[in-house]
């Protein structure tokens, strides 16, 4: 089990690095979508499904939307 | 010792995408990073070894894990996307008129 | 009066290496002020004592409800809950009103056609499948958040797979407006209810107990269930409605 | 160990090396395309064959059907997902090669909706 905990969070931190990492922005949501896909495999390794489905669900699902539907209708002006 | 060293990374990532990178959008995500760590330390620091909150029929259960960070857990995430959705919408309506979302280049902010 | 300009990038060169070094200072500063806060932290012994314990030894006689987590939601900290759907509200009447749009929206022709018909499949089963987990939230894993969040999921397909118009003739913002109206008078009239039966602002209604493992069963939990689910659901639909103003107008 | 377990295991790992199979299509392809391709036939097959074993390894009727359900669901939308994916990025124009060799999807283009 904590093997498997271990492995788990040097993903979690590399997803988060990542997504800071880069300037894109849709590399940025798409790391961060797959760091709550992470997070939600460490609540159910400490036995918490309601937050682990609530993760899930908004954290993987509905806040990759939200924010790519942000960034579609951004215009990057002449300075760039 | 572990879940400490673990939030005070996560934190510190947020922590320097929000001060340190001028694009909005990566404001945001770290914002969210920042959420996402403490809701991981107090998850990760409630559990004690026990089952899943949850009672089965016909069986006497006690040992369980402490619900109630679990449920302000469940709260702090909900009300994390309905703000970020918000910060987003305050984004979009800044880059209609300025054109950009670089926080450096918006003019009448910082001169 | 004459600026040099050949200083002038290297001063802002300068000014921003300040700025970046003065930056650094303050993250290790906090980094040391997190340690040294964790490491004077006492441990943990929530079980042992106070409230935790409390709800873990009388939570299913109090209730009546499995899940210990939706008993402390919707009944222990139920007013909790009222203040979190009152800022979930707030989020969308602030969207709303920044991003207020008048006319039909702009629509796409949507995905190709196997996206659109695999999906008109899938879709009565991922409401069948939302509507599973608010019904069973004092049951099973889930509730009224999770379950709505998984409804408010059908109206994004809708509107990108068909098309914004398509979503706009079957959930009309009327109707989402009105469900999520009628969610939050469903969670203030339990709310009252509870004072006028049992005395107190949001108390568990007892004449609703049945036994104990059925799907009506835990007082007044699975009708707060259904307010918050309807609410939830059809507040992150008017989010996400608002938010595709012009975004998906090109056919892929 | 009964037989049952053992046919558990062998699916899981089954379904595993395949999906060792499509992290190396993944870092081995050179474009969108083949990567896509490496992503969906194999990963499908791959989720499908871990949830069957689950379904034998946890052996309680509505808990198995449950799992099943859920491979269903992953036969059903993951080339859906895909095709989805693989339809808007020819449509935009990533990465495509500067002159075409076989080129017969832009026929079908302005047919279908």
């Amino acid at each position: 089990m904590a093997v498997l905990e271990i492995i788990l969070v040097v993903f979690l931190v590399f997803s988060a690095l990542m997504a800071v990492r880069f300037d894109e922005e849709l590399i940025s949501i798409i790391f961060l979508s797959i760091f709550s896909l992470i997070l939600t495999a460490l609540y159910l390794l400490h036995k918490a499904a309601d937050v682990a489905l609530a993760e899930a669900v908004i954290g993987a699902g509905l806040n990759t939307a939200i924010f790519m539907s942000a960034i579609s209708q951004i215009r990057h002006g002449d300075s760039d | 010792m572990f879940t400490n060293l673990v939030f005070i990374i996560l934190f510190m990532i947020g922590f320097y995408a929000l001060v340190m990178k001028t694009n909005l959008i990566k404001n945001v995500i770290g914002l969210n990073l920042m959420e996402a760590a403490v809701f991981f330390w107090v998850i990760s620091f409630s559990d004690i070894g026990g089952e899943v909150a949850i009672h089965k029929m016909g069986e006497e259960m006690t040992k369980f894990n402490d619900p109630v960070p679990q449920a302000l857990t469940l709260t702090g995430i909900v009300i994390g996307a309905s703000t970020a959705a918000l910060l987003l919408t305050l984004i979009i309506e800044l880059n209609k008129f300025s054109g950009t979302i670089d926080r450096e280049k918006i003019e009448g902010l910082n001169d | 009066m004459e600026i040099p300009t050949e200083t002038q990038p290297e001063v802002e060169s300068l000014n921003k290496l300040m700025k970046k070094t003065l930056i650094s200072v303050v993250l290790a500063g906090v980094a040391f002020a997190l340690y040294q806060n964790f490491s004077l932290m006492p441990g943990y012994e929530g079980l042992n004592v106070g409230l935790s314990n409390y709800i873990i030894e009388s939570g299913l006689k109090d209730t009546g409800s499995l899940n210990l987590i939706t008993a402390v939601l919707y009944d222990y900290r139920a007013f909790d809950s009222l203040g979190e759907s009152t800022v979930i509200f707030g989020a969308v009447s602030g969207i709303v009103l920044i991003l207020s749009r008048k006319m039909l929206p702009v629509s796409s022709k949507g995905l190709s056609f196997i996206v659109k018909r695999t999906l008109g499949i899938m879709t009565p089963f991922i409401a069948l499948f939302g509507l599973y987990v608010i019904t069973h939230g004092h049951l099973t894993p889930g509730g009224g958040f999770q379950g709505g969040v998984i409804l408010a999921a059908i109206s994004i397909i809708f509107s990108i797979v068909y098309g914004s118009a398509f979503d706009y003739r079957r959930y009309s913002p009327q109707t989402k407006t009105a469900l999520e109206t009628g969610g939050a008078l469903t969670f203030l009239g339990l709310g009252l209810a509870g004072i006028f039966m049992e005395g107190a602002f949001l108390h568990n209604l007892g004449f609703l107990t049945a036994e104990t493992g059925t799907l009506i069963s835990a007082g007044s939990i699975p009708y707060i269930n259904i307010g918050v689910g309807f609410k939830v659901g059809a507040g992150l639909a008017i989010i996400f409605y608002s938010m595709i103003q012009k975004t998906f107008e090109e056919d892929f | 160990m009964p037989i049952r377990l053992i046919a558990a295991y062998f699916l899981m790992i089954t379904g595993s090396a395949f999906a060792i199979v499509t992290v190396l299509g993944l870092l081995r392809f050179p474009d969108v395309y083949t990567r896509i391709h490496a992503g969906a036939v194999v990963l499908t097959i791959s989720a499908v064959l871990v949830t069957m074993g689950t379904a034998i390894y946890v052996w309680d009727f509505f808990l198995s059907a449950k799992i099943i359900l859920i491979g269903i669901f992953f036969l059903f939308s993951n080339p859906m997902a895909t095709h989805a994916i693989a339809r808007a990025s020819y449509k935009r124009e990533i990465a495509l090669p500067k002159e075409y060799e076989i080129d017969a999807y832009s026929d079908y283009l302005g047919r279908d909706v």
